[in-house]
């Protein structure tokens, strides 16, 4: 029972990944890219995550795992935004630029 | 007690000259009185010690030094007859040209260099004379290279450093056959010290191919300082050096060497018999026969009196070698006698082309006329000089052909008759006309109204006494050699101990 | 087992030869930095790959993997300095 | 084993404590480092006459898996030498008044060098071999770099092919170790066989040594980094770290590789070596710089090195191996004393071309004259360090008619060597338009330049116990 | 399984290679560089899949990580000019290299029959080298001197960068966002460096692993403002770029001049002398990697 419950949040994990990368070389823009990469970060890596835990054997392994989320969870937040407020400041150089 | 001495003498004499040439090097242009003093306790130090070896030999004595080098080849100075009759010569030409030059420089630049390479010149020719074995030879004969360089070039013109360039070239390219040849014979049969009768008789039938590619190669090599035919071309080129390194390098130093080092290879490495049973020395012969005559020819093309006598050089020093060649003990007197006898005349000769292109600065043949009423005394030596390489008695260069003449009938090679005697009257022909511009021709301007004279005030004044003295001095040494060839100490007497010793049964 | 060690050893020719390939290829000093990485990476590859060979894995060899990152690191820091400090000079 | 040690270690403290301390004086630590690690060096040599070859495993680990150290009369030798230019070069570079922008940072990196080189020529372990090569190529290019802006391009290239070289070298080693299981040197030599992956291993690792020893053809890089650098960098770069590849490449073919790779391969780098002779020989003749001149040369003379090793592994020759390190120790002193001679001329005259020699006779004899005693070791001139080299080298190769066109090879690069030496020689003697003046300043870095290339020509006076050296090791 | 096993590795393979000949070939630096990034990472998947968790980490934080940040700055540093673009493809070096590549292919396949290693000889060490890692051991005990000479490496590169004498890195404003991350984020890579050292005595990890991940701290807070420039005069920099090295070399003496050898622990000792050394050269590395990263802060003059 926990073992198909694990697959199956695997394999939506990892679908979340393939749909986030799909929209990655899809998307038109960088802050369309953005959102559909940030989607996969943080839920593509928590449902394997909470996949994992379900076979982890140890209440530390679960707890680094969640803590390793959470790192994750908090950069790609910050890289998220450093990204996009580049890509907003050089779309104002460019249409400054062009006026 | 005399043991010591025996070992410490060879290396004394090559010291002697050695030492105060590197103290000059470090003296400063201005210093020259201290540089004359050195120059002269150098030449006198080993005038005496060259002095004292002589008689120790002519007594019997072995004077050998060895230290060890490669691994079967020691450095081995030693004193033998062979040997002293060319250390004698150099010295007592040195004491001529340092006076000599002492005068010829006085007040130019790179004095202290000239000095000091011109002690090294010295140096390494006695180095090369007492060496006791071939490696030793070739140390001091590539020395003798470098040392030479920077005379050659002393002028540091761009015609001097051209004509340096191809002295090295040729020198160079020598040195290195000279080098491969002696390595040659040294994986064959190791490097023993020199003896009469050579060492290599064994290996002939061996390394029959080794041996013919060895002696090609040092001949070669050795010829390219002999000024032998198709090598000679260096010798007129550095005629532009200054006029004692001039009569330094082509009556003492460097083709005598190369001369000398031909001795040494057929007497005392190959031998007589081995070399009969190699049949190598027709072509030495042969090559040597075709240097006299074509030098002698090329010589009367020149106009300039140094080139002239250079070419002259490249013609008489064949002699030697064509005397070695021909194997029989007179013709070996003839040869070794010609090595001290060639020396004093053609030194003369430059010595006073030098005093014509320093006094007078007369260059060229065709300035020379009525030379004698302006310089009667050098005048003088140089028709003793001329005369001598002629071959006109009683002039030592009269002995010396007299005896290659005779061992050319000695050992049948009657057409080296004809070589003597074409040459000799070449020799009168480049020579004679000289003589008779200086002592009869009309000057082409009176002397007194000559721009470069003024009027010696007295007859032993026509130039600088240091450059008139020396070669009054060689002059004379040419004449008596000659006259006093009898007796016991002159080199015709030495020439024929060492042969004695080298044609023992 | 053998057939994967195998394909790892072969990549790992590969990739020293993908490096080598773009160095001479590229002439902008920065991707040559990047080639020779390559190559070491490819060099590192067939030794990770030897150490697994037996049933546990060899640790020198993950000891030398070690020892050479830190010095392709060291040098790929100071080419990049270098090749950006001859650029600046060029201007 | 234990002086070699402090010998190696000294210069790593000294330059740690002059990257701690910054004293103000730092030439005198430093020429006092080296002079300890010389004593050092000199009692190691010592101890090897005394009681033969010593090894050492570092950790006390038994042999395959520590890292071994020994001892051998070649070695040992090196490390003196090592010691000897080092102390030359750091007192020239204290006392020429041309080097003094360069100071600060040339201590600590010169110190570094010292050190790393004598833990490469102690080590018999391949991979300790990749780090220190490593620890010369990066002390070797940080030195260039100290030219400043000019030598940057050429630092550049000579480090990213040093780090390509050194890769290469890697994957070599790794192969064997993948093959026979060991980095020790004497363990593999009773190990290998000549399969197909001993042969392309021996060969990746040859190419990379072969780059680093800037042997031909793949010497491009040497002539643009050794002519721009410094001149006391020049100087230990051509004199000393070009070798140290070589001397890997020496124990791994005469040593490791079975003799059926080892034969064939001989003859090929015999070819490369002669090759090496007449194209850096040429090149010297041609190039209108003075130090590019003395790099070519530099290629040239490896190219004996490379001879010598080739003809002893095909002839199977123990006995070359003396020729190939005399020859190693005596370009060593006769390049440190070129490399100094004509950087302190070129930085007096502020001129790179050769044509700037002229009245040097005059204005920096001594300088010349460093530059001429040198050349003549260079030319192989008896009685000199080189000459000896060099008749060991053509001994074999006259013994049998069938070996003579390799002593041709010989005589030509003989030939080249006196060309490209004279034509240096020469312009000094030419007379100079200005009037100058012999300059008082700078008297010392000349005579410091002249001490190696009187040093190389005192070792034919040692020829004998440097022979027996040999001999005892090859027995 | 193993074809299921044999796929994966098949496909790690070709990823891996397939970006590999994209860093060669793209045209654009930028995009090179990002995809080597990308190749690092996927390397220290396949150092996990090979059963090599310490390289790993290894390649993960010094690899992919700082030589990231390297060919970024140096990106930065040489962006306004135009990039040479990959200039000549030769088919000669195409057909070459395939050659090559048969050649090289041949001749490393055997060696995956062949295992001769040193794993039984190092085993039988193992319990006296101090340490229960292996490769801890390996790299401080058995082989200590290849590392000492290693921290020599890093140390050189320093002194080479050092004295380029370039302007450091260039570093945006702040912004209040990042800042505030980094704030969170130093502190926790120094507990995780201090981790990984610790956990070096008996697991993967150790000093490089530690010494990386320190140094990626450094370089944030200085990204951040956090802390000034480094610069070779303050002592304290110094000491802490010289002391792995130093004090290894120092221990290296004195079990020679003192015990029983060079580098020859005495057997009581040998697991806190071990741990000394991984400190105090984990301070080294973080350090001098930092400082690559950031360069030479000029005196103020």
């Amino acid at each position: 029972m926990i073992e198909a419950l694990s697959i199956l949040l695997l394999w939506l994990g990892g679908a979340f990944f393939v749909i986030g990368t799909v929209g990655l070389l899809r998307f038109p823009d960088v802050y369309s890219r953005l959102h559909a990469l940030t989607k996969a970060d943080t839920l593509g890596l928590g449902l394997v995550i909470l996949g994992l835990s379900l076979r982890a054997d140890q209440l530390f392994t679960v707890l680094l795992m969640l803590f390793i989320w959470l790192l994750v969870m908090a950069s790609s937040a910050t890289a998220c935004q450093l990204l996009a407020r580049y890509q907003l400041q050089s779309d104002k150089d460019s249409s400054d630029g062009g006026k | 007690m005399m043991t010591d001495i025996q070992t410490i003498l060879p290396v004394a004499i090559v010291l002697s000259s050695l030492i105060p040439g590197l103290l000059i090097f470090s003296l400063k242009e201005s210093q020259h009185r201290l540089r004359i003093t050195l120059n002269l306790a150098g030449v006198f130090s080993k005038l005496l010690l060259v002095g004292w070896m002589l008689h120790g030999v002519s007594q019997g004595q072995q004077f050998s030094f060895n230290i060890t080098f490669l691994p079967g080849a020691d450095l081995i100075l030693q004193g033998d007859a062979l040997s002293l009759q060319f250390v004698a010569l150099s010295s007592v030409l040195w004491l001529a040209t340092t006076i000599y030059a002492i005068g010829y420089l006085e007040g130019s630049a790179f004095r202290s260099r000239f000095f000091g390479y011109f002690s090294l010149c010295v140096s390494a020719t006695v180095g090369l004379a007492l060496a006791g074995n071939l490696v030793t030879f070739l140390v001091f004969y590539e020395l003798l290279t470098l040392a030479t360089f920077p005379l050659v070039v002393h002028r540091g013109t761009d015609a001097a450093i051209r004509a340096g360039k191809v002295y090295l070239a040729y020198t160079v390219s020598g040195g290195v056959l000279v080098l491969m040849g002696v390595a040659l014979l040294h994986a064959l049969a190791g490097t023993p010290d020199f003896i009469p009768g050579g060492y290599l008789s064994p290996l002939v039938d061996q390394h029959q191919a080794g041996l013919t590619l060895a002696f090609v190669l040092m001949v070669l090599g050795l010829g390219v300082k002999a000024a032998l035919l198709p090598v000679h071309g260096w010798l007129p080129q550095a005629m532009v050096a200054p006029a004692p390194v001039s009569a330094l390098l082509h009556a003492v130093a460097v083709v005598k060497a190369g001369a000398f080092g031909i001795i040494r290879l057929v007497y005392d490495v190959y031998g007589i018999e081995t070399l009969s049973l190699l049949q190598l020395t027709e072509g030495l012969m042969i090559l040597a026969a075709a240097t006299i005559i074509y030098g002698s020819i090329r010589a009367l093309q020149q106009t300039e009196i140094k080139k002239r006598l250079a070419y002259s050089t490249v013609s008489q020093v064949s002699y030697i070698t064509l005397g070695v060649a021909m194997l029989g003990p007179i013709a070996a007197i003839g040869a070794l006698v010609h090595l001290v006898h060639q020396g004093l005349m053609k030194i003369t000769l430059f010595f006073c082309a030098g005093n014509f292109a320093e006094t007078l600065n007369i260059h060229h043949i065709r300035e020379m006329n009525g030379l004698g009423q302006r310089m009667p005394l050098t005048m003088a030596a140089f028709t003793i000089g001329a005369l001598g390489m002629i071959g006109v008695p009683p002039i030592a260069g009269f002995i010396s052909k007299w005896y290659l003449g005779l061992g050319a009938l000695e050992t049948g090679q009657s057409w080296i008759l004809w070589v003597f005697v074409c040459s000799g009257l070449l020799n009168a022909a480049y020579f004679l006309p000289l003589l008779y511009r200086g002592w009869f021709a009309k000057p082409a301007v009176e002397w007194a109204a000559h721009p470069q004279a003024k009027r010696p005030a007295s007859v032993w004044n026509e130039t600088h006494w240091m450059l008139l003295w020396p070669t009054l001095f060689t002059a004379l040494l040419a004449i008596v050699t000659g006259i006093l060839a009898g007796s016991d100490f002159s080199p015709l007497a030495w020439a024929q101990l060492i042969v004695a010793r080298e044609f023992a049964p | 087992m053998t057939l994967s060690l195998q394909l790892f050893l072969a990549s790992g020719g590969i990739l020293w030869l993908t490096g080598l390939y773009g160095l001479w290829r590229n002439s902008d000093p920065i991707r040559r930095i990047i080639s020779l990485n390559i190559m070491g990476s490819g060099v590192f590859l067939v030794m990770v790959t030897l150490a697994r060979r037996e049933t546990s894995t060899d640790p020198v060899l993950h000891a030398l993997v070690v020892t050479g990152l830190v010095v392709a690191v060291s040098a790929t820091a100071f080419a990049l300095r270098l090749a950006v400090a001859s650029q600046q000079e060029k201007r | 084993m234990n002086a070699a040690l402090v010998s190696m270690v000294v210069p790593f403290f000294a330059a740690m404590l002059v990257l701690m301390w910054r004293p103000q004086q730092q030439s005198w630590l430093v020429i006092v480092a080296s002079i300890v690690s010389l004593l050092a060096a000199m009692m190691a040599l010592l101890s090897v006459i005394d009681s033969g070859p010593q090894s050492l495993n570092l950790g006390g680990w038994e042999s395959p898996l520590a890292i071994r150290f020994q001892l051998m009369p070649v070695n040992a030798l090196l490390i003196v030498t090592t010691a000897v230019i080092h102390l030359i070069v750091v007192c020239f570079a204290a006392s020429s008044h041309h080097c003094q922008s360069i100071k600060q940072a040339f201590w600590p990196l010169a110190l570094l060098l010292h050190g790393s080189l004598v833990a490469l020529w102690l080590s018999m372990d391949l991979f300790n071999w990749y780090v220190t090569l490593e620890l010369l190529g990066l002390a070797a290019v940080s030195l260039v770099t100290l030219a400043g802006h000019k030598a940057l391009r050429a630092a550049l290239d000579y480090l990213l092919l040093s780090l390509f070289a050194s890769l290469t070298y890697l994957l070599g080693v790794v192969m064997l170790y993948g093959q026979y299981g060991t980095l020790d040197i004497a363990l593999l030599a009773t190990l290998t066989e000549a399969d197909r992956v001993t042969q392309t291993a021996l060969l990746l690792i040859s190419a990379g040594l072969m780059l680093k020893a800037a042997l031909w053809p793949l010497h491009l890089w040497l002539p643009a980094a050794h002519s721009s650098a410094p001149t006391p960098v020049s100087a230990l770069l051509s004199a000393l770290v070009v070798k140290a590849p070589l001397f890997i490449l020496w124990l791994l073919w005469s040593r490791v590789a079975p003799s059926e790779l080892a034969v064939p391969m001989g003859f090929w780098l015999a070819l490369l070596g002669g090759g090496a002779l007449m194209i850096g020989g040429w090149s010297a003749c041609r190039t209108p710089h003075l130090k590019t001149l003395v790099a070519y040369s530099t290629v040239a003379q490896l190219g004996y090195g490379l001879l010598a090793l080739g003809l002893l592994l095909h002839w199977q020759l123990n006995d070359l191996q003396a020729a190939l390190w005399l020859f190693v120790v005596a370009h060593a002193l006769a390049k440190t004393s070129m490399f100094l001679a004509a950087g302190e001329i070129q930085a007096s005259t502020g001129k790179k071309r050769l044509n700037s020699l002229r009245g040097m006779t005059l204005t920096m004899p001594v300088a010349l004259f460093a530059f001429a005693v040198a050349g003549g070791s260079l030319i192989g001139l008896p009685p000199s360090g080189g000459f000896i080299a060099k008749w060991l080298l053509i001994q074999p190769m006259l013994i049998e008619p069938a070996h003579w066109p390799w002593a041709l090879l010989v005589i030509i690069a003989t030939l080249l060597s006196a060309a490209y030496v004279f034509r240096v020689v020469s312009q000094g003697f030419r007379q100079s338009s200005v009037s100058a003046t012999a300059t008082e300043h700078g008297k010392s870095a000349q005579w410091l330049a002249l001490l190696p290339a009187i040093l190389v020509w005192l070792m034919a006076l040692f020829s004998e116990p440097l022979l027996q050296l040999m001999d005892v090791f090859s027995a | 399984m193993a074809a299921s096993e044999l796929i994966l590795d098949l496909i790690l393979c070709l990823v891996l290679l397939s970006l590999a000949v994209a860093v060669v070939e793209v045209k654009r630096l930028y995009d090179s560089i990002i995809l080597f990034i990308a190749f690092g990472l996927i390397l220290s998947i396949t150092w996990a899949r090979l059963g090599a968790p310490d390289l790993a980490l290894a390649e993960a934080a010094i690899g992919a990580g700082i030589t990231g940040v390297l060919l970024m700055a140096a990106y930065a540093n040489l962006a306004p000019k135009k990039h040479l673009q990959n200039s000549h493809r030769s088919w000669l070096a195409v057909g070459f290299s395939l050659a090559a590549m048969v050649w090289l292919v041949l001749s490393l396949i055997p060696l995956a029959d062949s295992p001769e290693s040193l794993v039984a000889v190092a085993e039988q060490a193992m319990a006296d080298s101090g340490v229960t890692h292996p490769v801890t051991a390996v790299l401080l005990n058995f082989r200590a001197w290849d590392t000492l000479l290693e921290l020599v490496v890093l140390l050189l590169a320093l002194l080479g960068m050092q004295q380029l004498r370039l302007p450091s890195l260039k570093i945006a404003y702040p912004w209040p966002l990042l800042n505030a991350w980094g704030r969170y984020l130093a502190p926790l890579t120094i507990v995780i460096g201090g981790y990984l050292l610790w956990r070096g005595s008996s697991g993967p990890g150790g000093a490089f692993q530690s010494g990386a991940l320190l140094a990626a701290g450094l370089i944030v807070l200085r990204l951040n403002h956090v802390i000034p420039g480094l610069s070779w005069q303050h002592a304290w920099l110094r000491c802490s770029v010289l002391c792995g090295a130093g004090f290894f070399l120092i221990i290296a003496c004195l079990t020679a001049w003192l015990g029983q050898g060079w580098l020859d622990y005495p057997a009581s000792y040998s697991a806190s002398l071990i741990f000394i050394i991984e400190f105090l050269a984990t301070i080294s590395i973080a350090v001098t990697l930092a400082w690559l990263v950031t360069g030479q802060q000029e005196a103020a003059s």
